[in-house]
This record gives C-alpha cells, sequence and structure tokens, in this order.
C-alpha cells in the first residue's frame, strides 16, 4: 500500500434504481454523483446526515458492497470493492470493513444466542484455531465496549437492554480489528440514558484502535459531537461537506441552514429562533425528480438558474457546497445570501 | 419437550381433545399388528350384522368385520398421508426457500410455476391421472403422485416468510460475520420457517388422506389396499344405505372425521404454541 | 381549576400464557394535576409507563391492562367524570373527541388504507354531530383544514397518496374538528425529519394557543419539551420522578435523573463530554426496591434502597422524588 | 391507467396465460407417461366390453382416439395439433356416447354445476366472511363462539365425508331431503312450475348445504384470523378512540380491508371449490360434471375425462383472471398507486 492511498475513496457513484414495472416504471436516483474520500493514515469519525429519503442508507449499503453503483467507484485501499467476486475475496474485505445496524433488537436473530454471532465471526474469519483462543478473542472484543463475555454468555437479544445489544454489535464488528466501521443510525433507537456510552464507544475507538467510523445520523447534534467532518446529504446528493464545526456552526448551503435552526434545543430560553414560522412543502414526495436544484422548491434564496440545471460544488472556506449561491458567475439576487 | 407437552396438556383444551382423539386412532394402528382377520379376505364372518360387542362396528355385506378392517384402513391412510406429507415438504422447503433467499429470475420462475399449481383445479387432473394409470396405482404411487402436487401454497407461504427475514438486520449481520448462505438458512432462517414446515405438514397430512378418500370413492385407487376411502368406496359398491347396512358408511366416515379433527386440533393448537410471538410471549421477550 | 385530576393511580398489566403469569407495573402511584390553557409534557424513556398512563386518562383501558387504584377525575366546567368509572357509552357520547381527542403514536397510519381522508372527517363529525347536511359538513371541512395551513386536495386523497408528514398534520387535523378541551398527544412526531417535526410541533402550538385548550404532550425527546411544554413531567420506571415548570426543569433540575437526561443532551457547538448513566432501565415486571432509580442513581444513599421517596413539593409547581431534597428546600 | 396497465394487468394476462399452457401441457404430457398403449388398450376395452360395434365404428374411434391423444406424427407437431384442436374447441366424441362431442355433453352438465356451486360459494363466502369477523369482534359471544368451533370442525373435514354425514343423517335417519338425483326420476325439467321448481331446490338441498357447511368454516376461520390482526392496527384503535360506533367500525374499517384478500383467496381456492362441487355430485347422485365424471370412469370414456379437464382448467383459469381484474375496484392502494 503506498503512503497516500487512501483507505476509502467514493469517486462519483450514482445508484439509480426502477421501481415497479417489468416493462416501465420510474427511474429513481438514490445516490447522485457522490464524492468523497477517507485517508488511511488519519482515523476520523465522518458522518453521512440527512433526512430519510436523502440516500444516506442507499450509500452505507453502497460501501459495504451490499450494493453495485450503476456508475461511478468505491475503491477501499485502492481496490474497486465491485470488483470483489471471490467468497476468499469478500471475506477479506469484511475483515477490514464492518456494519453497526440502527435497530439493536433486529440486529440479532431474537430465537439465537447473542454470543453465537461473536462465536461465529471469530470462526467464519479464521481467528481462532481452537475454543479456548476463540473465548479469549470474543472476552477481548467486549472488553472493549465496556462487557465481559460473562454478561452476555447464553443470554437471547430480549435478556439484554438496547444499549447492551448495540455493544455487543459493535463488539462483533471489532472481533476482526477492522480498519473501518459503518454505524447506520447506531443510536436513534437507543434509550437517552444509554444513547451517550455508545456514542462514546465510537470517539474511543477512533481515538484508541485508530478505526475510521462512517457514521450515518439524521442527528445533527450527536454528529457534532462525535465528528470530524460531515457530508449533508438531500435526495442522494451531498449538498455540503467540510469539517463539522464549519458545516453546522456557520452552515453554507440553504437547507443545511433549515436543517440546523430546525434542530431543537433543550433550551427553553432559545425557543424564539425555533418558533419562526417554516413553509413547508406539500410536495416533499416530489423532490425526486426535480430538475436542477432539489430544494429549489423549498429555498428561500431560489433563483431562476436553480430550476434548470445541478449546481456545481463550490469551495467555501473549508466546506464544499453544492449551491449557486456561491459560484463565482452566477448573478446573486438582491437580497443576498447569508455570509 | 416433556416440559411443553405437560404445559400444553395442562393449559390448552384442544390439545387435551386431540390427543384423546388421536389416541384412539393410533390405538387401532397398533391394533391392527395383532388382528385376527386377513384384511384381504372375504366372507370370514357373518355379514351384514350391526354393531354388537363381538363386531364393534359391525360386519360388512362382504363378510368382513368392519373394526377390524378398519384398523388396517387407517394405517394405511396415515401410512399415505406421511409420505405425501414428507415428499411435498421437501419440494415445499427447497422451493420456498431458495426461491426467498435467491430472489430475481429464479425466485419469479419458481413462483410463477408454484402459482399455477396453487390455481389448478386439482381433482380433473387427479382423476384424468390416475385414470391412466390405474393399473400400477399403489399407495406409495398415488402417494408420490399427491406429494407432487401438494406443495405449491406451502412453498409460498414459507418463500414469503423468507422474505422477509432476508430484510431483516440480523440477516445482514450473519453475512458480515462472515457466515455462508446455507448456514445463514439454517441458522438464522429455518428456525422461523420450522414452525410453518410443521403446521403444513399436518395440513398437508389432512389434505392428501381427504384426496385420497375422494379418488377411491371415485374408483381410482388401488381397491383391493384398505384405506378409508376403499371402505367407502365397498360400501357404495354394495349399496349399504339402500340395503340398511347404516354402520358401513357410517363407521368410516366417524373414524375418518375423528382422524382429521384430532389432527387439525393438534394442528391449531401446536400452531399457536411454535408461533415465535407466543414463543417470544413466553421467554418474556 | 383543574381539568384533570389523576390521584395515586395504579394500572398493570396483568398477562397469563401456559402457566406462566406475569405483572407489569407500568403505572404505579401517579398523582399530578392538568390546567386548562397549558401544553404539559410528558417525558421518559422507552417502557416508563407513559403510554400506560395516557391509555388510562383517556379511558382506553383494555385487558391485560387494569387499573387497580386510583382515580382520574376531568372537570370540563360543565361536564365532570371519573374516567376509571364512566360507561362505554357515556364515554363514547359525551367525552370521545368532543371534550377529549387524541393525536396517536404512529399517527401516520391511523387513516383508513381503504378510504378517502373526507370519509374518516365524515365518520367522525356524523358520529358524535349526525351529519344531516352534506355541503354544509364539507364547507366546514373545508374551512377547518384550510385554516390549519392544509390544501383541500388532501381530503379526497387516499392516506397511501400523502406524505408522512401531511397524514400526521391531517391527523392533527381530525383531532381538533370539535376544539376538544384537551388533545392528547402521544409522540407525534417521533417517526418524522426534522423540519417536518417543527412543522408539526408549530402547527399543535398554534392550536393550543387560539383554541386555548390544554396539549398532553408525550415525548422521549427533551429537546422538543424544552421549545414546546409549558410544564413538563419526568417519569422514571412507572413513576413521577420530577415536575416543574420547562425552564425551572431545564435550568434548575432537582432530581438526579432529570439532571442526567438534561445534562448528556449533545448540543451543535458544544463539545464536552457527555456520559451515560449506568446500567439499564429497570424491568417494570420486577420493579428495584425503594426508590426505582437507586441502581442507577451516582449518589445514592442507604435510605434509597428501602424507601419509596414521596413526591413533594419544593416550591410552587415544583415536585420531585428523591431523598435527596427536602420538602420546601432547595 | 398506463401504469395500471403496465403493472397491473399485464402480469395478470401473462399469469393467466401461463396458468392454462402449464395446465394444457400437463394434460398434453400426462398420457404419454401411461405404461401403455392408450389407443389400442382403450378401443380393446371397449370391445371386450361387448359394446357392439361395426367394424367402420371401431376404425373411427381408433383414429378419433389417436388423434385425441395427439399421436401422429413427431411430439413437436403432436403438440402443436392438441392445440390446435383446443382452439377449435374440438375435444373429440364421447366414446361411451359415440359419436356425440364431449363439448355438447359438457355443455349440458355444467349448468346443473354451476347452479349449485355459484350459490353456494357466494352464500358461504357472504356469511363465512361476515360471522369470522363478528366473532373476532365480539370474542365473548357465546353463539358466536358455537359457530366458531363448528366451521372449524367442518373446515377441516374433507366434502366427501361431510356430505356422507348429511346424507345418513337427513335422507336415511331422518328422510327430510331426497337421497339422490336433482329431480325424481321420470319428471321432465319445467322452469315455469313452481312445483319442479321446489322440488328441485328440495334436491339441491343436501349438496348445496355441503358445500356451503365446509365453504363457511373455511371462511370463518380466514377471516377470523385476518380480522384479529386487523383489530389491532393503528386506524382501528384510532376509530374507537375518536368513539364511532362498533358497526360502523366493524363494517367500514375492519370488514373492509380483511374483506380484501378474501377475495384474492377465493381465486385461489376456485379449483378447489370445483372439485368439491364434483364430489358432491357423485355422492347425491346429482346430474353434472362430476356425474359425467363418475360415469366416464366407469365407462372408461377417455375422451370424457380428459376434455373435462381441458375444460375445467380454463374454466377456473379464466374465473380466476375475472377475479384478478375486478380486484381493483375494491382496493384503492392498487387502483393509485
Amino acid at each position: 500500500m503506498s503512503a497516500n492511498e487512501k483507505l476509502l475513496d467514493v469517486q462519483h457513484v450514482t445508484v439509480e434504481f426502477h421501481i415497479g414495472g417489468l416493462l416501465a416504471g420510474t427511474l429513481l436516483t438514490a445516490v447522485n454523483d457522490v464524492s468523497f474520500s477517507l485517508e488511511s493514515d488519519k482515523p476520523e469519525i465522518f458522518t453521512l446526515a440527512g433526512e430519510s429519503g436523502s440516500g444516506k442508507t442507499t450509500l452505507s449499503r453502497l460501501l459495504l458492497r451490499d450494493l453495485e453503483p450503476t456508475r461511478g467507484k468505491v475503491l477501499f485501499e485502492g481496490r474497486d470493492v465491485s470488483t470483489i467476486r471471490k467468497r476468499s475475496e469478500f471475506i477479506e474485505f469484511m475483515k477490514q470493513v464492518q456494519p453497526v445496524f440502527q435497530n439493536p433488537f433486529d440486529t440479532f436473530s431474537p430465537l439465537r444466542r447473542v454470543d453465537a454471532y461473536l462465536f461465529d465471526t471469530v470462526k467464519n474469519f479464521g481467528m481462532a484455531s481452537n475454543r479456548r483462543d476463540a473465548t479469549r478473542i470474543v472476552d477481548d472484543a467486549l472488553r472493549k465496549v465496556g462487557l465481559s463475555l460473562d454478561e452476555v454468555r447464553q443470554r437471547y437479544p430480549h435478556e439484554l437492554s438496547g444499549g447492551q445489544i448495540q455493544r455487543v454489535s459493535v463488539a462483533r464488528a471489532l472481533i476482526s480489528e477492522p480498519k473501518l466501521v459503518l454505524a447506520d443510525e447506531p443510536v436513534s433507537m437507543v434509550d437517552a440514558s444509554l444513547r451517550m456510552e455508545i456514542v462514546n464507544l465510537f470517539k474511543k475507538l477512533r481515538d484508541e484502535q485508530g478505526v475510521s467510523v462512517v457514521y450515518i445520523t439524521h442527528d445533527l447534534a450527536t454528529a457534532y459531537y462525535i465528528s470530524d467532518r460531515i457530508g449533508i446529504m438531500l435526495r442522494g446528493y451531498i449538498v455540503e461537506l467540510g469539517p463539522v464545526e464549519d458545516v453546522l456552526e456557520r452552515p453554507a448551503h440553504p437547507y443545511t441552514q433549515l436543517l440546523k435552526e430546525s434542530v431543537p434545543e433543550p433550551a427553553p430560553e432559545k425557543r424564539e429562533s425555533w418558533a419562526k414560522h417554516i413553509e413547508l412543502g406539500t410536495t416533499e414526495v416530489k423532490e425526486y425528480g426535480r430538475i436542477g436544484c432539489k430544494f429549489a422548491g423549498r429555498c428561500p434564496q431560489v433563483m431562476d438558474i436553480c430550476r434548470e440545471a445541478d449546481p456545481p460544488d463550490v469551495q467555501v472556506g473549508r466546506q464544499t457546497v453544492k449551491c449557486y449561491l456561491y459560484a463565482e458567475h452566477v448573478e446573486k439576487p438582491q437580497a443576498g445570501a447569508q455570509p | 419437550m416433556l416440559k411443553v407437552l405437560r404445559d400444553l396438556l395442562r393449559y390448552d383444551g384442544r390439545f387435551r381433545l386431540a390427543i384423546i382423539l388421536l389416541g384412539g386412532v393410533a390405538a387401532m394402528v397398533l391394533l391392527s399388528y395383532d388382528s385376527p382377520y386377513d384384511p384381504g379376505k372375504s366372507f370370514v364372518v357373518p355379514w351384514d350384522l350391526p354393531p354388537s360387542r363381538e363386531h364393534l362396528f359391525g360386519t360388512t355385506s362382504r363378510g368382513q368385520d368392519l373394526f377390524w378392517w378398519l384398523t388396517f384402513a387407517v394405517r394405511n391412510s396415515l401410512y399415505l398421508g406421511i409420505v405425501t406429507a414428507i415428499i411435498s415438504r421437501v419440494i415445499s422447503v427447497l422451493v420456498g426457500l431458495t426461491a426467498g433467499y435467491r430472489g430475481g429470475w429464479i425466485d419469479r420462475v419458481l413462483m410463477a410455476i408454484s402459482d399455477t399449481f396453487v390455481v389448478l383445479p386439482l381433482l380433473p387432473i387427479l382423476i384424468l391421472l390416475s385414470f391412466l394409470l390405474r393399473d400400477s396405482m399403489n399407495l406409495l404411487n398415488l402417494a408420490i403422485i399427491l406429494g407432487l402436487f401438494g406443495w405449491s401454497f406451502d412453498a409460498r407461504l414459507i418463500r414469503s416468510q423468507v422474505l422477509s427475514l432476508r430484510e431483516r438486520s440480523f440477516t445482514r449481520t450473519a453475512i458480515y460475520s462472515g457466515t455462508s448462505g446455507f448456514w445463514i438458512t439454517i441458522n438464522e432462517h429455518l428456525p422461523f420457517v420450522l414452525p410453518i414446515v410443521f403446521a403444513t405438514t399436518l395440513n398437508n397430512i389432512l389434505w392428501s388422506i381427504g384426496m385420497e378418500v375422494t379418488l377411491s370413492v371415485l374408483g381410482l385407487s388401488d381397491l383391493t389396499t384398505p384405506t378409508l376411502g376403499t371402505a367407502l368406496f365397498w360400501a357404495n359398491q354394495h349399496g349399504a344405505l339402500v340395503a340398511g347396512v347404516w354402520w358401513w358408511i357410517t363407521a368410516p366416515a366417524v373414524v375418518t372425521a375423528i382422524l382429521f379433527l384430532g389432527l387439525y386440533l393438534l394442528f391449531t393448537s401446536i400452531n399457536e404454541f411454535i408461533d415465535p410471538r407466543t414463543r417470544l410471549r413466553l421467554i418474556g421477550g | 381549576m383543574t381539568l384533570l385530576s389523576v390521584q395515586n393511580l395504579h394500572a398493570y398489566y396483568r398477562t397469563e400464557a401456559y402457566g406462566i403469569s406475569r405483572t407489569v407495573r407500568a403505572v404505579d402511584g401517579v398523582s399530578f394535576d392538568l390546567f386548562p390553557n397549558e401544553i404539559y409534557g410528558v417525558a421518559g424513556e422507552s417502557s416508563c409507563g407513559k403510554t400506560t398512563l395516557i391509555k388510562v386518562i383517556s379511558g382506553s383501558i383494555k385487558h391485560p391492562l387494569k387499573a387497580f387504584e386510583g382515580s382520574v377525575n376531568y372537570n370540563f366546567g360543565d361536564y365532570k367524570v371519573d374516567m376509571l368509572q364512566i360507561s362505554q357509552s357515556e364515554l363514547r357520547r359525551n367525552v370521545r373527541w368532543k371534550r377529549i381527542s387524541y393525536v396517536m403514536q404512529g399517527s401516520m397510519s391511523v387513516l383508513n388504507p381503504v378510504r378517502k381522508v373526507i370519509k374518516t372527517f365524515e365518520d367522525i363529525v356524523d358520529t358524535h354531530e349526525h351529519i344531516t347536511d352534506k355541503n354544509e359538513f364539507l364547507q366546514r371541512t373545508r374551512t377547518h383544514v384550510n385554516r390549519l395551513g392544509l390544501p383541500t386536495d388532501v381530503l379526497n386523497a387516499y392516506p397511501h397518496q400523502l406524505s408522512g408528514g401531511m397524514r400526521q398534520r391531517v391527523a392533527i387535523a381530525l383531532a381538533t374538528v370539535f376544539q376538544p378541551a384537551l388533545i392528547i398527544a402521544d409522540e407525534p412526531t417521533t417517526a418524522l425529519d426534522v423540519v417536518v417535526q417543527r412543522g408539526v410541533l408549530h402547527m399543535i402550538k398554534d392550536i393550543q394557543a387560539t383554541s386555548n385548550n390544554t396539549v398532553l404532550l408525550v415525548t422521549h425527546d427533551m429537546a422538543v419539551h424544552a421549545n414546546v411544554a409549558d410544564r413538563v413531567m419526568i417519569m422514571y420506571a412507572g413513576r413521577i420522578a420530577e415536575e416543574a415548570p420547562t425552564e425551572s426543569i431545564f435550568n434548575a433540575p432537582l432530581h438526579p435523573y432529570t439532571q442526567h437526561l438534561i445534562n448528556s443532551l449533545p448540543v451543535i457547538g458544544e463539545k464536552s463530554t457527555k456520559a451515560s448513566l449506568k446500567g439499564s432501565p429497570p424491568n417494570l415486571a420486577d420493579p428495584p426496591s425503594g426508590c426505582r432509580f437507586h441502581p442507577r442513581c451516582p449518589y445514592v444513599m442507604d435510605e434509597c434502597r428501602t424507601v419509596a421517596p414521596d413526591l413533594i413539593s419544593v416550591k410552587e409547581r415544583h415536585r420531585v422524588a428523591c431523598h435527596l431534597v427536602k420538602e420546601g428546600s432547595q | 391507467m398506463r401504469k395500471f396497465i403496465l403493472r397491473y394487468l399485464i402480469p395478470r394476462i401473462i399469469q393467466y396465460l401461463t396458468l392454462i399452457f402449464v395446465g394444457i401441457t400437463v394434460t398434453y404430457i400426462i398420457p404419454r407417461l401411461a405404461p401403455t398403449d392408450p389407443v389400442e388398450a382403450q378401443v380393446s376395452m371397449m370391445i371386450a366390453r361387448g359394446n357392439t360395434l361395426d367394424p367402420q365404428s371401431v376404425e373411427s374411434m381408433r383414429a378419433a382416439l389417436t388423434d385425441l391423444y395427439g399421436l401422429s406424427g413427431n411430439p413437436v407437431e403432436q403438440y402443436f395439433a392438441f392445440w390446435g384442436r383446443l382452439f377449435r374447441g374440438d375435444l373429440g366424441p364421447s366414446l361411451n356416447n359415440f359419436p356425440t362431442p364431449v363439448s355438447k355433453m359438457i355443455g349440458q352438465a355444467l349448468p346443473y354445476t354451476l347452479r349449485l356451486l355459484i350459490p353456494a360459494v357466494v352464500i358461504s363466502f357472504i356469511f363465512g366472511n361476515l360471522f369470522g369477523a363478528l366473532s373476532s369482534y365480539y370474542p365473548a359471544n357465546r353463539a358466536l363462539n358455537v359457530l366458531e368451533v363448528v366451521g372449524q370442525v367442518v373446515r377441516s373435514i374433507p366434502y366427501y365425508i361431510v356430505a356422507i354425514v348429511l346424507l345418513v343423517v337427513f335422507s336415511y335417519f331422518i328422510p327430510i331431503f331426497p337421497f339422490s338425483g336433482a329431480y325424481p326420476i321420470g319428471t321432465r325439467p319445467d322452469w315455469s312450475s313452481i312445483d319442479f321448481i321446489l322440488t328441485y331446490l328440495e334436491h339441491a338441498a343436501l349438496p348445496a348445504a355441503t358445500l356451503i357447511l365446509v365453504g363457511f368454516g373455511g371462511w370463518f376461520v380466514g377471516m377470523k384470523s385476518l380480522t384479529s390482526n386487523i383489530i389491532s392496527e393503528d386506524y382501528v384503535v384510532y376509530a374507537e378512540t375518536a368513539g364511532l360506533s362498533k358497526n360502523r367500525i366493524l363494517v367500514q374499517y375492519i370488514m373492509r380491508t380483511a374483506i380484501l384478500p378474501q377475495f384474492t383467496a377465493l381465486a385461489m381456492v376456485l379449483g378447489t371449490v370445483f372439485s368439491g362441487a364434483l364430489i358432491m355430485e357423485v355422492v347425491f347422485g346429482y346430474p353434472g360434471i362430476g356425474s359425467l365424471a363418475i360415469r366416464a370412469i366407469y365407462n372408461n370414456d377417455y375422451s370424457m375425462i380428459m376434455g373435462i379437464t381441458i375444460y375445467s382448467i380454463i374454466g377456473v383459469a379464466t374465473a380466476v383472471f375475472i377475479m384478478d381484474l375486478l380486484y381493483p375496484l375494491f382496493d384503492p392502494r392498487v387502483r393509485y398507486q
């Protein structure tokens, strides 16, 4: 592996789905010309944030090689993952890239004991040659997440709390000592009093184990709390990407601005700004089919050009923003944009 | 296992009744091994005797003791039902799991075939088939034919279950634990599919015994083998009702009804018990 | 005057299957009052009893749920009733929808999937006011829906043709056709995106502000309470941990559980480390002795393990159940 | 509309054609699996039974049989010739009533079967679903519980046994209903006479009752399990909370959605019910397709059996197809995608 090779390099990927119909049907672009990369020498937590239908889950399946892109490439350590064909290659890939899923109560079969999955992972990845080694590896992995084998041995999922299962799920992902963990909404179904424990775990992974994390969420507050960089997704596009402090403290894209403003803050004295009236489009469902910027229908600063063609990616400070407001040659409206 | 039986016996009236009914049927099957009469022989007892202590279900116009003859009939009908169920279960599980887990064109082709089998009017086809194969029709062949026709609906059921299981996160967890498709099917999916397999087994036994009765009454099975169907066939042949030998028709009908009722009750009661939802409720999930 | 007074309510689920019987003490000694013209928030984690509480006060008690003790008294001014004694027919005739309406958890699926939205309005209005003039009804419904900012087209749509946010707003429109004295909203925005959530909560606030009725808002999301509720009750394991005006809850929480809930919330613009509580929420089939929070409490004392603390008033409208806090003190 | 045609109509037309194609192909293949030469076996059987046939008839019968089995030419030609005859509606002459065409005899018997089958299906469908829904909505009602037990019991027992039991009870021990036939032997069908229609109904009572009973049980149990799921759906709970009357909830909220899968199920079981009707006719000596079939079996009338099979497949497939086409009328979720 050469020194400047990226851990994960997503190059202009597009995923199109055909919906319905043997003969006709509509084409839905779930992920649209998305590019970003993670460095291999600097572990980081990279957040993909967006609302339902923004394409973040499709993108995560793509990174896990669960789906193939219609166009573009996903490179992991320089290798195009869609060229993985043989099972042995796929096993090697999975040892490096592991998922953590959203619903803790669905991550493990309710009719199987959770430790079975841990031992399966050890066995399938050839991590141990005998039962004693396997037990040690499983116990080590559980200790990394603040549990021990004694606490989960012979337990069914319903005998553990959501927070515990989610930690077991992370422990399972850690067994093969991966370089990248993909966590799809890992805390959205975990109770508030247990949530931060899981979130802190990802920080610990990055700092102590050197694992990079792609964190997929709709929750901007936890995203801000743990991540280094963030990409905001809207209807298949990454509309804004950059260091999390810049993107969330000084959002450039009007959509990011709306999103951030809509997150309720746990501070009653700040009610006023949140309570400012917003226009809710009745056409939320139709945004996918829109030509040009998908946000044009709701954007307070919309211009004619926004409805004509996809906006370009513009560098604004440390952020990359997909918006005509920042494109040089475009005539800006009188009202002007915020800084 | 014993605890399950005890719980069911104690808390489920349907299960108790099923055990009593099927216990009677099982006793008949066992008794057939110690029958004083050869079911193949006629006129071994006086004919047309009504039920009495000596001849529990009476005797037929062909001079056979109906009770002892029916012990063989029950045994053979059950044998047919079980063989049919095994054959059709194997097909339906294979088709259902394959179609569900593989998806794509394999799924579409398999489901087109199974839909056709679901909708086709089976009786006329079976009549045609049995009619042509009448000379070589024995119990085993009939079981095979019924098995080949009786899998489609259950395959569809299993497929739809697997389809939904495939979308569950734990399937993906297993995939990223490096587990192969075969073991995912066995470890993750089969435990959910087994209750369906079990429930449909009992249902399929009922169906095939019923089909045998139907075909026999039409004179299309091997009429020399005593079964519940051939019992009714011979009673009809001898105009039992017109001749006043009502027990000849009534006894097999009642025995069949008891067998069906017993299996059906067993099916509903166990079905509820092994339903994953009930099981989860029991283990406190 | 109080609109609703709940006294010492105990409501348990009792199930029996194959000889295993379980009692889940979902609501175990809850007392509180609701006043006219306020938004009262109920917060708590999953299975803390908040959904059960709603079932009891809305009169939807069904086996295996049973209220074993306590009273639930409503005073609508012209009409007073005890929810635990009321007959089904009276409940339907006098209370449901005209005085208490309900925005359910998962409201996305409250609309009959095979009928147009207008039909659901028709069913509800006809049930309570007997529609005689169809045109007048249509006119009135259109006006009502318009006033809430929804296009009239939604009335002629089937539910599957509407987006989730729109369905949720239709459900709120349905809940407000009769200007009820109390609107119970159970996790009304849980499945919605933040932008839509904001719009839906605005709608609820606007309705309350114009009709001056009472809204009981149940959600696990503390940030929503901070922005919407006037008073907040924090439930833990079937009991009230703390109840106070929103500002006091957020700025001067007294119960260690409330303190944790608020301090552990991540906020944009602040990166200090937040911690989780140890342990897990208790199983209500077998709750801990004494204070139910004691196994997880960072300040646990001997007393907490054996004696359940009473819910005491520390100052006006601020009640808390914790041995650390003594009556009248802070 | 275009979407509807592409997504709903075309797949169903394809399914309909597949169904007929597979069914007919199976009927075509089956005789070829028989171990003996079916033509010679049939002819010798007819002669052995002492049917007085002149040599010319025997020859034309042999030709008809060869043609019917499609045994001239190579298998591909045979297969196409087989389809060709089907399209002409020509299923050859009945061997037993030579040379009356099979189609004509089936045409005469069919109305009897349909007059038995259609009312029975309609009645059992309506009442089974109605009481099934009622029973899950009013779980404490004694009468409904009794009805459920009856439904469960009858549903599990094959048509034939139920028929026999009814026959033994209601025409042997308590002779209320006639033993067999569609009307007394010796009378001529006269549809203008009230008396005739009454005896006709009297004769149809037991076979129809059997079909209705078994069908009732099936629909009852099916509807009960469907509705017991729907009862806990959000929109039903919501309607209850909103104080709607029980009747309105039952009809507009519960049954209206639960009935939709039942329509689909109806299409699925048509083949089975049709088979059941055939059995009824045999038990009660009722003139119809079933009686035609059993006579054909006794008389080795191969072409008749073949004809019945083919007509049944086409008939059931068409009925299922029509029901599929009507389905969107009831379900807006299909209508407005």
